[in-house]
């Protein structure tokens, strides 16, 4: 039990985010929400390379140790953050210029594309 | 050791030098130039990699390996490198990919003079040829996701290009959440695969897969995720806005950049799960959404107003017959028998149907763009008699139309007529279906031509000239590639579509690729 | 490199077949056409338009369906199944959210029971 | 954020310790392949510089010291770099790593096993780390730069961007 509570956390951390996009009205909330989704993800690609007091897996410094979490999550998880900040980035700009069109960050307002 | 053994690195790299480069290129001729060298240069380097999967077969890569074919090096079980994997399916994507964009390049140059920063436009455009290429080029799952993301934000960059129009800002910002989160459930089904497998290559897990409950969960995480990216109805919902608000040379390409996840939806369900994948579910929920996306895209179609969203929709419901018709063939893919009866004859519809919905599609689209650039519209209201002040636009988009509604002799109706025929097998309704769908493209392009071209002159249109050189040279590429399509469909079915078909339902051969070399 | 058949494995296609068939199509509204009348003459009122018993409009332009007026008669027999499909459409980020979850549920529900 | 600048107090603070900001982000690029971190993570922090020399001088003064094109250069110059390190590998196969093991310039031989780390080892890879770290530097503060200015516009003008689109 005590083992999958990160598993837990994921799954928490997803659907609050699933929750923030889809009832949120502020698009800059949903925003917020789209990165949440984007640490669940980091964090599930986290968990699954860990094991149990393993150490970091590069040999520089380590010290006297065991064994070593998988590296490759790790990667997995670096090129997702970069890709994240991007996306979230890129978000919050075009977030910016739907306010100086539309005056209004409500998603219920920003409706012009429709049928 | 031939230098054509590096095309699936080259193929990836010279697109991506040229938008590091183009970055730097401020005179608009040498900008111009420079964009024109590089998807000429793609396109032939398309051409070779299509001609040696050809010859070899199926083509691998090992980036940065000791050798390009050293795939598990020192007695591993599972390759630990990034492999480029090309068979005939991907090297037919991307041809098709590699013609289109160069058709939509050439066509976007002279609407590059009205902006300021034509050279990040370039940029965008090449980083998403890249991205859209990595995507049929790569063999690894993970490296799928990398790519379906830098795909994801160059074209969220290009839709929100007119950054002054809201609509296009509108559009983007859609596009981009629902894609963002869509990338992030593919992201999900990758570490499942990781998780219980241990490897990201997609022919070692292919190799190992026993499909379990894991498994299953991945499977609907990636095939919700592509089939949001192809914009299969219910889920369509971003794709008239996006490609509706698009520049108008872009739309062409985001048609082939869509086509790559329906490439990635088949490759998943063919070469990773394939026969693993007990029961006929699977299959049949891509036959649904192939009919929903058919039958809703095209009615749709028939009620808009602005010429390029109602083609957007089209562009939906040109989807629902690929999605089918390969769809028919995963249903038929455990059992030799139903393959040879409809299954070949369905995948070899679907797959001839992706190559001619991006050549008429695109030219469609393309014919769209050059109404805009000459009268500074495409609302179908405003437009009216324009076949006498633009003779080539009109003549293209009548054989485009032509095409698309599946007109003999046109190419859209040999793929079409091969898909009608299969799934009248399975059931007849699929093919009502189609038929009615293909009866109101008729009927919604009828309309389009009718007020677009025919008809009195409007006051504000009588001075309209025909559109620059460079974009009817961009437009005839893709004319002259239906025509030659349409005269030699057997040429093109068993050259083209035929082994790109059988390379698909091979699941083994995609295996044995790469895990098959073994110790050297 | 010819122009070949297709085979589809319950009939064939080839461009032959298509010519001789369009041919064919050709001569018949050729017949039907040949059955019309031969009085036809220039100047008199068969040359007028006839515009639904209206006095025609002198501006070409009037003359013209707009986009938005085309298959008038076939949306307005549909009109309920239009409504419903437009208002599915609704423009709103949250509902296109909703709708890829919904989707997402049932695939899974298909597929993992 | 404003276009005036910040107190005498965090302005002499950020002249101060701005510095060791690029300092230390230059340790991560070139300890990229021995530490956790690498490129994009020592570019980011190198950004952050510019984000504090924005906030702390204010968006005119700022404006003033960037030459405009100078971050576009940052950008093209690293992604060209990383490119062409790729290239040189073509001997063998794109990306191969032609230098690690050879002597000479990142080329000795790391022991296995827990060690105190060879900066001169890992070959191309720390070059690649070093044209990723350029590029991002670059990258980011062409982010910072740019949403600065947008979000000016947002606030102080509301006549919309020059209709040079179209």
């Amino acid at each position: 039990m005590i083992d999958n509570l990160p598993m837990i956390v994921v799954g928490a951390l997803f659907v609050m985010g699933l929750y923030g996009i889809m009832f949120k009205r502020n698009i800059i909330k949903i925003a917020i929400a789209v990165s949440v989704v984007e640490s669940s993800t980091n964090l599930f690609l986290i968990v699954l390379g860990y094991r149990t007091g393993g150490s970091i897996p590069v040999y520089t410094l380590a010290g006297e140790f065991k064994k070593m979490v998988l590296p490759t999550p790790q990667a997995l998880t670096l090129t997702a953050i970069v890709i994240g900040l991007a996306t979230t980035a890129l978000l919050l700009s075009l977030i910016m210029l739907l306010y100086k069109h539309y005056k209004t960050l409500d998603v219920y307002e920003i409706r012009r594309l429709r049928g | 050791m031939s230098w054509q053994v590096h095309l699936p690195a080259l193929i990836l790299t010279i697109p991506l030098l040229g938008a590091f480069v183009s970055i730097a290129l401020t005179k608009p001729r040498l900008r111009n130039f420079w964009f024109t060298f590089i998807l000429a240069a793609t396109a032939v380097l398309a051409f070779l990699l299509w001609r040696r999967v050809g010859a070899y077969g199926t083509l691998i890569y090992v980036m940065g390996g000791q050798s390009w074919n050293f795939t598990l090096p020192s007695g591993m079980a599972f390759p630990i490198r990034i492999i480029m994997e090309v068979d005939a399916f991907g090297a037919f994507m991307v041809l098709t990919g590699a013609i289109s964009a160069l058709a939509s390049g050439l066509f976007s140059i002279r609407f590059l003079d009205r902006v300021h920063d034509g050279n990040k436009f370039v940029s965008l455009f090449l980083l998403l040829l890249t991205a859209m290429l990595g995507l049929e080029v790569t063999g690894d799952l993970f490296n799928f996701f990398v790519f379906l993301e830098i795909a994801s934000v160059a074209s969220y960059g290009l839709i929100a290009f007119w950054r002054d129009t809201p609509e296009a800002i509108e559009a983007s910002f859609k596009y981009t959440v629902l894609s963002t989160f869509v990338a992030l459930l593919f992201l999900v089904g990758v570490g499942i695969l990781y998780g219980v497998y241990g490897t990201l290559n997609m022919a070692a897990i292919a190799k190992n897969i026993q499909v379990g409950f894991l498994e299953k969960v991945a499977l609907v995480l990636f095939i919700a995720s592509m089939a949001m990216k192809c914009g299969a109805v219910p889920l369509h919902m971003w794709e008239p806005d996006a490609y509706g608000q698009a520049p108008a040379g872009i739309p062409c390409f985001l048609v082939v950049v869509g086509q790559a996840s329906l490439y990635g939806m088949f490759r998943i369900a063919f070469s990773i799960y394939g026969q693993a994948f007990h029961g006929s579910v699977l299959a049949w929920i891509i036959v649904v959404f192939g009919l929903l996306s058919m039958f809703i895209g095209v009615v749709m179609a028939v009620i808009q107003k602005e010429a390029k969203r109602l083609m957007a929709y089209h562009c939906i419901s040109q989807t629902g017959y690929m999605l089918m018709g390969i769809g028919l063939g995963l249903l038929a893919l455990s059992s030799p028998q139903a393959m040879s009866e409809f299954g070949f004859t369905a995948m070899k519809g679907g797959i001839f149907h992706i190559i001619n919905n991006a050549m008429y599609k695109g030219l469609l689209f393309l014919t769209a763009g050059s109404l805009f650039y000459a009268t500074g519209t495409t609302d179908l209201n405003k437009l009216g008699g324009l076949s006498r002040n633009m003779p080539y636009t009109t003549a293209m988009f009548a054989v485009a139309a032509a095409a698309i509604a599946g007109l003999p002799p046109f190419n859209g109706f040999v793929s079409k007529l091969l898909i009608y025929e299969s799934s009248f097998v399975v059931h007849p309704f699929l093919a009502v279906v189609a038929m009615v769908t293909s009866i109101l493209t008729l009927a919604s392009f009828v309309k389009v031509f009718q007020s677009g071209f025919l008809g009195p002159s409007k006051e504000n249109m009588t001075t309209i000239r025909e559109v620059p050189l460079t974009m009817i040279i961009g437009m005839s590429v893709l004319c002259l590639m239906i025509l030659a399509l349409s005269l030699m469909p057997n040429w093109a079915l068993s050259n083209l579509v035929e082994p790109a078909a059988r390379d698909l339902v091979n699941q083994a051969s995609y295996i044995q690729a790469v895990m098959g070399s073994g110790l050297q | 490199m010819t122009i070949g058949t297709i085979y589809t494995g319950f009939g064939y296609w080839n461009v032959y077949a298509w010519v001789m068939f369009f041919a064919l199509g050709a001569l018949i509204v050729l017949c039907i056409r040949s059955t019309g009348r031969n009085d036809y003459e220039k100047g008199t009122y068969q040359d007028e338009v006839f515009y639904g018993g209206n006095p025609v409009p002198q501006d070409g332009q009037d003359l013209a369906v707009p986009a938005s007026s085309s298959y008038w008669g076939f949306t307005k027999a549909i009109a309920s199944f239009y409504d419903l499909l437009v208002g599915v459409h609704t423009g709103i980020l949250s509902d296109y959210m909703g709708l890829l979850i919904a989707t997402a549920a049932v695939i899974s529900l298909l597929i993992l029971l | 954020m404003d276009m005036k600048p910040m107190s005498i107090v965090v302005r002499t603070i950020c002249n101060i310790f701005a510095w060791f900001v690029v300092v230390f982000g230059a340790y991560v690029i070139i300890h990229g392949h021995l530490s956790p971190g690498g490129g994009f993570q020592g570019g980011a922090i190198v950004a952050t510089f510019v984000a504090l020399l924005l906030v702390a001088h204010g968006g005119k003064r700022f404006m003033e010291w960037l030459r405009s094109d100078i971050l576009t250069v940052f950008e093209c110059v690293g992604l060209i770099a990383f490119i062409c390190i790729g290239f040189l590998g073509l001997r063998t196969t794109y990306l191969y790593n032609f230098l690690a093991l050879k002597g000479g310039l990142f080329g000795s031989p790391v022991p296995l096993g827990p060690n105190a780390g060879v900066l001169n080892s890992a070959g191309t890879i720390a070059f690649a780390n070093m044209a990723v770290g350029i590029e991002v530097v670059g990258g980011l503060s062409t982010i910072i730069v740019f949403m600065f200015l947008g979000m000016r516009h947002v606030i102080e003008s509301n006549k919309g961007v020059k209709k040079n689109d179209r």
